[in-house]
């Protein structure tokens, strides 16, 4: 029958044309569902429309030869079906027996033609989905074949800003701030300050020459009049003495711990002094009692 | 030689009148015309209503528009009610310089695209059932991310699968006016191939893009409205 | 009945060649209309005649279709005979939109309309003084933009400084009936806001947002009077 012939001849180029994608010939489980079809319907279709017809019109009997024929070369091939490919052929083996065999009475399964029917609506329907999308892909489409304007006038847009805030904001911020401000701001009122450096000039300037053990208050009575300005006065003069003995232009003495300070006009001449003559000088003024 | 008082000015009354209707006809026009040719998105008929002060026959202005186009190099446009300037489709040949690179689909995106535009709304399965394989895990994803496909809420069936549905976009690019305008659709209404179940049935289905949900789909959950991909479907199949 | 065929076929041939050169005139028309509308900028003359192809009359297409476009919402303009579309100057209040945002004061804005409320008329430095920190240039001119806070004069101390004070609208918006409706220092004590550990000299001053201005106040120059922001007293600091 040239029917059965045209069968086998599609199926073996279906066969073939996926057998090409996979060159090693001589290999055994090759894979063929990948590539090229889209699953055991897509297979279904294209054997479908070999058979040249108006798909409402096919012979899913053939078609199911067809289909049993692909699978059949290949296996023949040693090509190895997916599962779904298998499951396929094994319901289009049960169709195929449901078609030449009369349906019993009462049974409850479908016939084959309810059967047949079921696929060739499928195959119709993917089909038809097919095309859909081919038509829709050929559309003349935005941004391909369509335009939108090139260059859109931006709307502009003028933000307003509506400010919200509560009364309780605004007291919360208000009192917050002002505590935090009324614990934290300590006023320390400016003090009078002497430095270092004015205490120094002023040692210098009013020891001079004095030769005599002298209370370093006497020196300084014209600044300690001002209490507030007392220890500040006291404390850099103290520290400034101490860098004047080191520095060899000061002798000073001090009997026991809070007793009068004493200081002259160094007796040693500028030049003989060692590094350490602060401390020498502070070490004399206990072998060289007043 | 002079004419009464009656015949003189009653038409000169009527002229001013009708004068400055047909102004403020022409100024809704031209309104209308510039507001949408600045934007490169469409534009809504409701946008278009709050933009344009005072209270004018839009609807009207957009007709006459539309007509004044069709010949045109440029052409208005609508989908869903949203108004659009686009070049006309026959001068592409000129055009194509405009034209960005377009990802290609692949032919399973191309196909399971169809399916969703005719069978929306529509479950992975479904879509599984007419394509006789299964879906890539993939080809949802790109679909979702051109931004014609969306996902639309869960079927009320075991399972809650997501549905899948159409896009204003995908109206936009494909240049249809509503889903109605889907290449073939009445054809394949009338033999009955838009039917989910075997042939046997009688309920034909119409796509349905909209954007309420139908009676058998649930909305999806918060976090899914906002997910690029079907990923929250997808992660339960692994 | 039949015309001699000279008669019938002259007019015929000559509708025939006028027909077809009217069509390729508003091709050409088309062709220019949907470059230019496509294109992200400007075309010029050179590239439209590149990318329309043949001979034709593109420079009397610009021309009709600059004409055609006149009085429409969209108008052809061209610049160094480079073209483009724009939308007509007269419509450009339509492409203008409002957008109302709802914003919160910063904190530093917070403290400063709280002192400007409690300690008006009161001057930059006076707020500075009582914040313990400087204030930034922004903080005042967002609370002259709230409408809240305005300018009321300039103390009369050297250097003149500008005072400030609250408005009506500051009343409006905090639902106070006047000035005085602040709460003072036992009642912020009361709503538990100042800690009742505060020293003794703590005060809260009793405002007074009189449009009179007080005596240690000059009048705002007239130009001030209208000045949006603090900018003439900023522009004198830098």
């Amino acid at each position: 029958m040239s029917d059965i012939e045209a069968t086998e001849q599609v199926a073996e180029t279906l066969v073939s044309a996926v057998a090409v994608e996979q060159p090693a010939a001589g290999e055994p489980n090759l894979l063929v569902d990948v590539d090229g079809f889209e699953g055991p319907l897509d297979v279904l279709l294209v054997l479908a429309r070999s058979q040249k017809v108006d798909i409402t019109k096919i012979s899913i009997l053939a078609l199911t030869e067809q289909y049993l024929e692909f699978v059949k070369e290949a296996r023949r091939l040693r090509l190895e079906l997916a599962a779904d490919y298998l499951v396929m052929a094994a319901w289009l083996a049960y169709l195929k027996s449901r078609l030449l065999i009369p349906q019993q009475k009462d049974s409850d399964e479908p016939t084959g033609e309810e059967l047949a029917a079921a696929l060739a609506f499928r195959l119709q329907r993917l089909e038809a989905m097919r095309d859909a999308s081919a038509k829709l892909m050929n559309r003349a489409r935005l941004g391909r074949e369509v335009f939108s304007r090139g260059a859109p006038e931006t709307v502009s847009v003028d933000r307003r800003s509506v400010w919200t805030a509560t009364l309780y904001d605004v007291l919360m911020a208000y009192a917050s701030q002002r505590q935090r401000h009324s614990v934290t701001s300590v006023h320390v009122k400016k003090r009078q300050v002497w430095s270092l450096q004015d205490a120094r000039e002023i040692l210098i300037r009013l020891v001079g020459q004095v030769a005599v053990w002298t209370p370093i208050e006497q020196f300084l009575t014209a600044y300690l009049e001002d209490p507030k300005e007392r220890a500040s006065a006291m404390a850099s003069a103290f520290s400034a003495s101490l860098e004047l003995v080191r520095e060899g232009m000061l002798d000073i003495q001090q009997s026991a711990p809070f007793e009068t300070i004493y200081v002259r006009a160094s007796q040693r001449t500028p030049g003989e002094n060692d590094t350490d003559e602060g401390a020498e000088a502070l070490e004399a003024k206990e072998a060289e009692p007043l | 030689m002079k004419k009464p008082p009656d015949l003189l000015e009653a038409p000169a009354a009527d002229e001013v009148n009708e004068a400055s209707e047909v102004g403020e006809i022409l100024e809704t026009e031209r309104m209308v015309e510039a507001l949408i040719f600045a934007s490169a998105e469409p534009l809504s008929f409701a946008e278009l209503s709050k933009r344009i002060p005072g209270d004018r026959d839009i609807r009207g202005a957009l007709n006459r528009l539309r007509a004044h186009y069709r010949k045109r190099g440029v052409q208005l446009r609508s989908s869903e009610d949203r108004w659009s300037f686009r070049t006309a489709a026959d001068l592409s040949f000129i055009l194509h310089r405009e034209a960005v690179e377009q990802r290609r689909l692949s032919r399973a995106a191309l196909e399971t695209l169809a399916i969703i535009a005719f069978h929306q709304p529509v479950t992975r399965a479904e879509i599984e059932d007419i394509r006789g394989v299964s879906t890539s895990k993939g080809t949802l994803d790109v679909l979702l991310e051109t931004g014609w496909v969306r996902m639309r809420g869960r079927r009320r069936t075991p399972g809650r699968p997501v549905t899948y549905g159409t896009t204003f976009d995908f109206l936009d690019h494909f240049g249809l006016e509503t889903i109605k305008d889907l290449p073939g659709l009445e054809e394949l209404k009338g033999a009955g191939l838009l039917d989910s179940a075997i042939p046997a049935s009688f309920h034909v289905p119409a796509p349905d893009d909209g954007i309420d949900l139908t009676e058998d789909e649930d909305p999806l959950d918060e976090s899914e409205m906002f997910a690029t991909g079907a990923l929250e479907e997808d992660a339960g199949e692994k």
